[in-house]
């Protein structure tokens, strides 16, 4: 990885102008738009960038200055990155559903100057920011509808700003020498993005990423997994988030591979079948929802079909694993998998877009293992890892033909960990940020003087090697009576059934668990249809009692699971109810990657929780919503509770399914 | 099932565009064709080339032309066999002119004619719709049929009133007249048939096909779009006749060598075709070799069947029960499936795409 | 050559004035046997707007029931009642088995699906009653033969006795279908059904027993038609074709009207005759065939509504 | 920053410079057959302005639109349009010389699907011949493929994106009603004719619609009239309205004129005539 000149390409810009030259006529990045996928090569997207960049600077952006980025996976919001690092200064992508309060504090603390973003709906809400946001100067709007009649000033197309920078080049080619010559001084110890955590507590924290943090950990990630610029990825999740800007930004730049972005958000799906990425990242929700879709819509298949498919997934569940980690499967049985293959995973792979698929990864929080299987066995390389913002993503990786579902695989390459006195994970590698950003007592905390980091999370590692992360450090708890308690594994065992779609699991510090639940409106809608449920509201859906005797029957399977297990054994669940709202990030209920906040439910949710403990069977609670303009409203509901009955421990450690 | 199409995207509105965008759809013509072309030839019987292959690809052909008008433009006809008769007259004139021209540019060029007699009957369907329009072609049908009997012209003053077709060569080998070798005559069949269907489904898939199914969908708001309905509906009309009249020449000079008056393109013939359409798919030209393939395998199927479970069915009662499956199947298909056995073949198809979720 | 089209058959005509009245009155006996078919049509079209092309085929598998009948060793006037309860029969399953599953649906697919009928009606009637043309049981039903001559302009033209009756026997048809439109509870809401189909059902009749009705009338309408037409010639599946020329007769007469079909069906009987009879020879015969076509054609192209019909305006 | 203060999206009620008139009526009398349709109404609609026509059932909003589009041929009075008056012009000479339309209910190519029914709007634009045609290749497909950039910007435009090769039959109402308008936006007309563009909305589509409807004169700078029965829709959208009953013009005017109108308030309200 040099330049032409000899020198390393450690930064995005002189990786990207080694491209325009290595890969000049490769495809670099893809968008569907006007129906078709309209494409770049390397040597279109240096054009672009530096267009753009001339036009930015132009508009007087210097070196140091902050630029906001808000919209979706869009190829001009990826030039900008490159676009902005070329001139010296630092992109600040932020999440672009986030309200609007988050989004003032972000772009405040950093300072922005300019803030590019996708169209009129980000705009405006920008602009409705620039009471707060004194230091902003420029908006950049990429979708050009409905822009007109707004300041010319100090809004600008992106279109116009990179015609701006072709005019001022064409009439001063030296321009594109002194571009080059400020992109070769740049240096791979140089910040090169601020990514704002969403954070589960306290305010975001903008984790100033050196371009050696990145460049190296996406280098280390390619050379771990054999990826080559032949890959094939789709770019759906969040730019702000550190997954998205490895995967999408970094390893395309490194590796050289093509990014395909959506359509629009609804046509994501059928985007990503057209695609048919080779290389695919998604937290757990994503498995999840895919794997919902697929049981929902099977149950409305024919019978024969239905019982074909199921005939076959149970087998691949039974052997599909074993074959594609290449250990030996009984020939009749490999002969059956073929069959199956043919009639149903083939099929199955193909309409979720994954035929071509050679490597998965999940990560983010922990992937239900059966859901986690259920994707092996199909033979989908699905594999998982363990990281963080802080890390520059890579913390564990699982190597091929190690892969379990309940570790996250052991040490990424040049990644050092040791596991605290407390249990806590700590970690040092060349990917580790340089510092919070404007945050120094953050990074003391955080980050010790000799580079280890404080994951927060609480682990081990296991007979193998592999690291196994339990919960966060400061959520693993105990019961009154001193047994283990790790309310995330009880919440993700629960999450398994495709009726339920969050749960909250409390229990510390008290005598047994109980847990709270969101069921999953499209399958229990479903389920609702063919069993003549009525119900008007999620609401009345919630608090059936036919939903409750379902979903009776699914906590009852779970405490039977933990029965079998001798350390969770008492943790399992005495009570449940089934909340009257879906948790929501804007009611600051999920974090912006839909994490669950615990404490800030067990706050809000106060009267459930104490009603969970002191033995009613029901009680009427009012919760204050955020719309999705903002505004504010109220709903109340009783909500009924069910005692459970414990399942006594199982001496065997086959757990039932 | 057989479908991957996850990888199969498109950069450009040509490919995006394209009659078959698919790739295994592309697979399988593919393999239709070397079949044709490769597989039937080599292994076929000559009964089954001679009575089933040629005369199933030529009505196919016609069904084709037929639904150009019907399926596509929306415009009735039942004078279809006219058409045929038409085309075909034309190929025994031009081979008698001709004795030394290539006969397949022959029947090809036999086409014209019939389309520019399908334009004169085509006049009355500016002013007239559906039902009436079913009257006029019917003028056609009975005028023309009356023509080929009592305009001695046409069939050479032969006292006989038939025509026969003479010996003619194409690229120096024998096609027509009694001796003609079935297997190049099959090749000549199925090359013209490939060739005209290609040209078809390039119609309908661009500008002149859009307009005719504007014309069949919605006429008024047609015309508002700037759609001239004279002209849609005379292309329509001229390009379903060309095709009836080119499968028509084929039928003389490639199938039956000869034609007694008043016996092959009478009415029933152009209900034959009509009922191919039908059953095959209205606006569907894959549906049209469906139904080509059914109403002239029925009788053979039912032939069959008789005889392997020995039912004592006599020969003339066979054809009357294929009268009766076909009227009970035309009720059936316009109940259950107006878009006939190309519809099935098109949900089979999706539901390929789909699996193993259902459709 | 303008000479032998435009001048000479009229001089023909004058010169033998008992030719033309005996081609006339030919013209008008198989124009009154179009006018029976059109009249069925038009029963049908009125009351369920389906144009119903089995009309034809019905005539010929009427007769041929009758024949049929009488072949089995039915007395003639039993064997009538069985074709009319034969009549009744495919009425019903007619309604049940075609007209109630598609209703609503297009016009177009409505004809489609009688051409459905009329091929199932062929191959039924071909196969129960067989496929050679057979004599119609004329004298058993006491129809009369023989010939009525008159006296006329210096020559004599023969009236046959059963075109007679055919010709008197279409009056009193057409004059029970009107008193039966005019004065029964039935025929008003049938026609009711015509203009409104919620109005018919006020009259407490359900669409579906008025198409069984009307069904079942066209169809004594064409056991008439059919006894007519088989006295005249065999009874035969070549009907088939002949019954086609109601069509241009409806054209002319309009799809809706009972003059109109009566009229249309006069005006193409006389007409092809006597275009046969003094235009034929010129064009080398045969024109029967498809002179009454041309002529609707032509007169399409004038008046697309038929003589009765009403203006069609179309509205957007 | 002050200047992002003032700079707002324009509002949608802000009134547009007047142009020139684009087309008048002049007198117009329209019956079917002894029935009056139309009885002498004069209207003029002028460049760049949304123009709506309003009255209750039966004001013979529609019969209007069928006689400027050229459907209809009034028994009295003019059409002029680009200041030429006009006689007997067949819908096809509307459509060439840039009068779109949209129609009540639905007017979708019902067979074929969004694109298609899109790209059929485009027909006017289009004209090679036969020959390549059959072939598929050259003229003929440089010619779809130019069509279809232009199509595709109007998908974007109106969002319609993910159901672009659905059939329009399979469609519910309100997209319907969207690709209709689509179509119309296909011919690039100057001059745009809604026949109740938001007939069967629900309030959300209604708001789409009327977003539409008004990007569509910000964008290609569309004349358009239109007959809505939501009078709170055409007082939003309209710059000038025009009342309809029983086929005579009873007011016109600016919202505000046409609401404080006493003949509009009897119309509305139905008094007895």
């Amino acid at each position: 990885m040099t330049t032409a000149m000899g020198a390393p390409a450690d930064t995005f810009p002189k990786l990207l102008l080694l491209n325009a030259v290595n890969r000049a006529s490769k495809p670099a990045v893809r968008m569907k738009d006007f129906g078709i996928w309209q494409t770049w090569t390397w040597a279109a997207v240096l054009d672009e960038i530096r267009a753009f960049a001339l036009g930015l600077e132009a508009l007087g952006l210097k070196a140091g200055d902050k630029v906001a980025i808000i919209g979706s996976n869009r190829p001009r919001l990826y030039w900008t990155f490159c676009a902005v690092q070329s001139l010296g200064a630092i992109p600040v992508p932020v999440y672009k559903d986030g309200v609007a309060d988050e989004m003032v504090y972000v772009l405040d603390h950093a300072g922005v100057t300019f803030a590019v973003v996708e169209d009129q709906e980000q705009a405006d809400k920008v602009l409705s920011m620039t009471d707060t946001l004194k230091s902003l100067r420029h908006v950049i709007y990429d979708e050009e509808r409905g822009m007109r009649g707004y300041d010319p000033a100090a809004i600008h197309a992106f279109a116009d700003l990179q015609a701006d920078g072709r005019r001022l080049l064409a009439a001063d080619p030296a321009l594109e020498t002194r571009w080059r010559e400020r992109i070769a001084a740049a240096g791979g110890a140089d910040l090169a993005v601020i990514l704002y955590t969403s954070g589960t507590t306290g305010k975001p924290k903008g984790v100033m990423l050196s371009f050696d943090n990145v460049v190296i950990s996406a280098q280390n990630g390619i050379v771990f997994d054999k990826l080559t610029e032949a890959e094939e990825i789709i770019a759906y999740l969040p730019l702000a988030w550190v997954g998205d800007h490895i995967f999408s930004y970094a390893q395309s730049y490194v590796a050289g591979f093509c990014v395909s972005c959506p359509e629009s958000p609804e046509t994501i799906v059928d985007d990503r079948r057209e695609i048919g990425p080779t290389y695919f990242f998604a937290p757990p929700r994503v498995f999840e929802g895919m794997l919902t879709m697929t049981t929902v819509r099977m149950q409305d298949a024919g019978n024969w079909k239905r019982g074909m498919f199921d005939y076959f997934i149970e087998h691949a569940r039974k052997v599909g694993e074993q074959i594609l980690d290449g250990r030996p499967v009984a020939l009749f049985d490999r002969l059956k998998y073929g069959l199956g293959e043919m009639l149903v995973y083939g099929p199955l792979k193909n309409r979720l877009g994954f035929s071509r698929l050679k490597v998965g990864y999940t990560a983010g929080e922990a992937i239900g293992p059966e859901i986690f299987r259920f994707y092996r066995s199909l033979g989908l390389n699905l594999k998982q890892l363990y990281g963080q913002t802080e890390a520059g993503v890579y913390v564990t990786l699982q190597p091929d033909g190690e892969i379990r579902s309940d570790t996250v695989g052991r040490p990424a390459p040049q990644v050092e960990i040791r596991i605290a006195e407390n249990g806590e994970v700590l970690y040092r590698s060349p990917g580790v940020f340089l510092g919070y950003y404007k945050n120094d007592n953050a990074t003391a905390e955080t980050k010790t003087a000799d580079g280890w980091v404080h994951s927060g999370d609480a682990g081990f590692f296991d007979r193998e090697g592999h690291l196994r992360i339990i919960d966060r450090a400061k959520d693993v708890g105990k019961l009154s009576d001193g047994s283990l308690f790790a309310p995330k594994y009880i919440e993700n065992k629960l999450k398994f059934y495709a009726n339920i779609k969050e749960a909250v699991a409390v229990g510390n510090e008290r005598d047994f668990c109980s847990v709270m639940l969101n069921i999953d409106l499209t399958a229990v809608a479903n389920w609702a249809e063919r069993n003549n449920v009525v119900y008007g509201s999620y609401q009345e859906l919630a608090g059936h009692p036919q939903v409750y005797d379902m979903i009776e029957k699914h906590v009852d399977q779970v405490n039977r699971d933990l029965a079998a297990e001798p350390s969770m054994c008492d943790s399992q669940i005495r009570r449940f109810l089934i909340l009257h709202k879906e948790l929501d990030a804007d009611d600051g209920e999920l974090t912006r990657t839909q994490k669950v906040r615990r404490g800030f439910i067990a706050d809000r949710y106060a009267p459930l929780v104490e009603a969970l403990y002191d033995g009613s069977a029901e009680r009427f609670v009012t919760t204050e919503v955020t719309f999705e303009d903002g505004r504010k409203g109220a709903i109340s509901a009783n909500v009924r509770i069910r005692d459970m009955k414990p399942h006594p421990p199982v001496p065997s450690a086959e757990a039932a399914e | 099932m057989f479908y991957r199409e996850a990888g199969q995207f498109k950069t450009s509105y040509q490919a995006d565009s394209a009659v078959f965008p698919i790739l295994q759809d592309r697979i399988g013509l593919a393999v239709i064709l070397a079949i044709a072309f490769g597989v039937i030839p080599f292994f076929a019987t000559e009964f089954f080339v001679q009575g089933i292959m040629i005369p199933f690809l030529i009505y196919a052909l016609a069904a084709i032309g037929l639904n150009i008008l019907l399926g596509y433009a929306g415009q009735l006809s039942l004078g279809s066999a006219a058409f045929m008769g038409v085309g075909a007259y034309t190929a025994y004139k031009l081979v008698t002119y001709f004795p030394e021209t290539n006969v397949i540019l022959l029947i090809l060029v036999s086409g014209f004619v019939p389309a520019l007699i399908g334009v004169l009957f085509g006049l009355p369907s500016l002013r007239i719709k559906g039902l009436y329009l079913a009257v006029a072609t019917l003028a056609a049908q009975f005028f023309l049929d009356w023509c080929f009997i009592r305009i001695a012209w046409l069939y050479n003053y032969n006292p006989s009133g038939a025509i026969e077709m003479p010996a003619r060569q194409a690229f120096g080998l024998t096609l027509t007249g009694p001796a003609a070798d079935y297997m190049l005559r099959y090749y000549a069949v199925l090359g013209i048939v490939v060739l005209m269907t290609w040209f078809a489904s390039n119609l309908v898939h661009g500008r002149i096909g859009r307009t005719w199914m504007m014309v069949r969908d919605m006429d008024i708001a047609a015309q508002l779009m700037g759609v001239k309905l004279t002209n849609a509906k005379l292309t329509a009309f001229a390009v379903s006749s060309f095709y009836c009249g080119v499968a028509g020449a084929m039928l003389v000079t490639l199938y039956l060598n000869a034609a007694e008056p008043g016996a092959v393109f009478t009415i029933r013939q152009s209900f034959l075709v009509l009922f191919m359409v039908i059953l095959g798919g209205l606006g569907s030209l894959i549906g049209s070799f469906f139904g080509a393939a059914f109403i002239l395998l029925l009788p053979i199927l039912l032939r069959t069947a008789a005889a392997s479970f020995h039912l004592p069915i006599e020969v003339k009662n066979i054809e009357n029960l294929q009268f009766m499956i076909v009227g009970a199947l035309i009720i059936l298909f316009l109940k259950f499936e107006p878009h006939g056995l190309a519809r099935l073949w098109q949900v089979g198809k999706q539901k390929l795409r789909v699996w193993p979720f259902p459709y | 050559m303008l000479y032998k089209i435009l001048i000479d058959p009229f001089v023909q005509m004058g010169a033998a004035p008992d030719l033309l009245v005996q081609a006339i009155w030919d013209g008008f006996v198989g124009g009154v046997l179009y006018a029976l078919i059109a009249l069925g049509f038009v029963l049908i079209y009125k009351a369920s707007g389906v144009f119903n092309f089995a009309q034809g085929i019905m005539v010929v598998f009427a007769a041929l029931a009758l024949v049929g009948f009488h072949q089995m060793g039915v007395p003639a006037w039993i064997a009538l009642f069985l074709a009319l309860a034969v009549m009744l029969l495919l009425a019903i399953s007619v309604e049940r088995l075609v007209l109630r599953p598609l209703v609503n649906q297009p016009d177009i697919i409505l004809l489609m699906a009688t051409i459905g009928i009329t091929y199932f009606l062929i191959g039924f009637g071909q196969l129960v009653f067989g496929g050679e043309p057979k004599r119609m049981i004329t004298s058993e039903l006491g129809i009369p033969k023989g010939a009525q001559d008159f006296d006329v302009f210096g020559g004599f033209v023969s009236l046959q006795n059963i075109d007679i009756t055919a010709a008197v026997m279409a009056g009193i048809m057409v004059a029970a279908l009107a008193w039966f439109f005019s004065k029964t509870r039935i025929g008003r809401a049938l026609r009711a059904v015509a203009d409104d189909h919620q109005a018919a059902l006020s009259v407490g009749i359900s669409l579906n027993q008025i198409w069984v009705i009307v069904w079942f009338a066209a169809g004594i309408v064409a056991l008439a038609t059919g006894i007519m037409w088989g006295a005249r010639s065999d009874v035969s599946f070549a009907l088939e074709i002949i019954a086609l020329k109601a069509l241009p007769v409806l054209i002319l007469g309009g799809f809706t009207s009972i003059p109109g079909a009566i009229v249309g069906g006069l005006i193409i009987g006389i007409g092809e005759k006597i275009g046969e009879f003094y235009w034929g020879p010129l064009l080398g015969g045969g024109i029967e065939s498809w002179l009454a076509y041309m002529i609707a054609l032509v007169f399409l192209l004038f008046r697309p509504q038929g003589l009765f019909g009403d203006k069609i305006i179309e509205r957007i | 920053m002050t200047a992002f203060v003032e700079s707002r999206p324009m509002s949608a009620a802000r009134p547009i410079e007047k142009g020139e008139t684009l087309l008048s009526v002049d007198g117009v009398s329209l019956s079917f057959g002894g029935v009056r349709a139309l009885t002498n109404v004069s209207f003029d609609i002028k460049k760049g302005e949304v123009r709506a026509i309003i009255g209750p059932n039966g004001a013979g909003k529609t019969s209007m639109l069928n006689v400027i589009n050229g459907f209809y041929h009034p028994q009295q009075g003019t059409i002029a349009y680009k200041g030429q008056v006009r006689r007997r012009q067949k819908p096809y000479e509307a459509a060439s010389q840039g009068i779109g339309r949209t129609f009540q209910n639905v007017a979708l190519f019902k067979g074929m699907s969004t694109l298609d029914n899109i790209m059929a709007g485009r027909t006017l634009k289009m004209g090679v011949g036969l020959f390549w045609q059959l072939f598929r290749y050259g003229p003929a497909l440089n010619e779809e493929i130019e069509h279809r950039k232009k199509v595709e910007e109007i998908i974007d435009f109106l969002e319609i994106q993910h159901i672009r090769k659905t059939p329009v039959g399979k469609l519910p109402y309100g997209l319907k009603k969207r690709v209709e308008l689509g179509r119309a936006l296909a011919m690039e007309p100057e001059l745009l004719l809604l026949d109740e563009p938001m007939a069967g909305m629900n309030l959300e589509e209604k708001e789409d619609m009327s977003r539409f409807i008004l990007d569509v004169r910000e964008q290609f700078g569309t004349t358009i009239a239109l007959i809505e029965h939501d009078i709170g829709v055409v007082m939003d959208l309209s710059d000038r309205i025009v009342v309809l009953e029983y086929g005579r013009k009873i007011a016109d005017g600016s919202a505000e004129e046409v609401q404080n109108n006493q003949a509009v308030i009897d119309a509305y309200l139905g008094v007895a005539h």
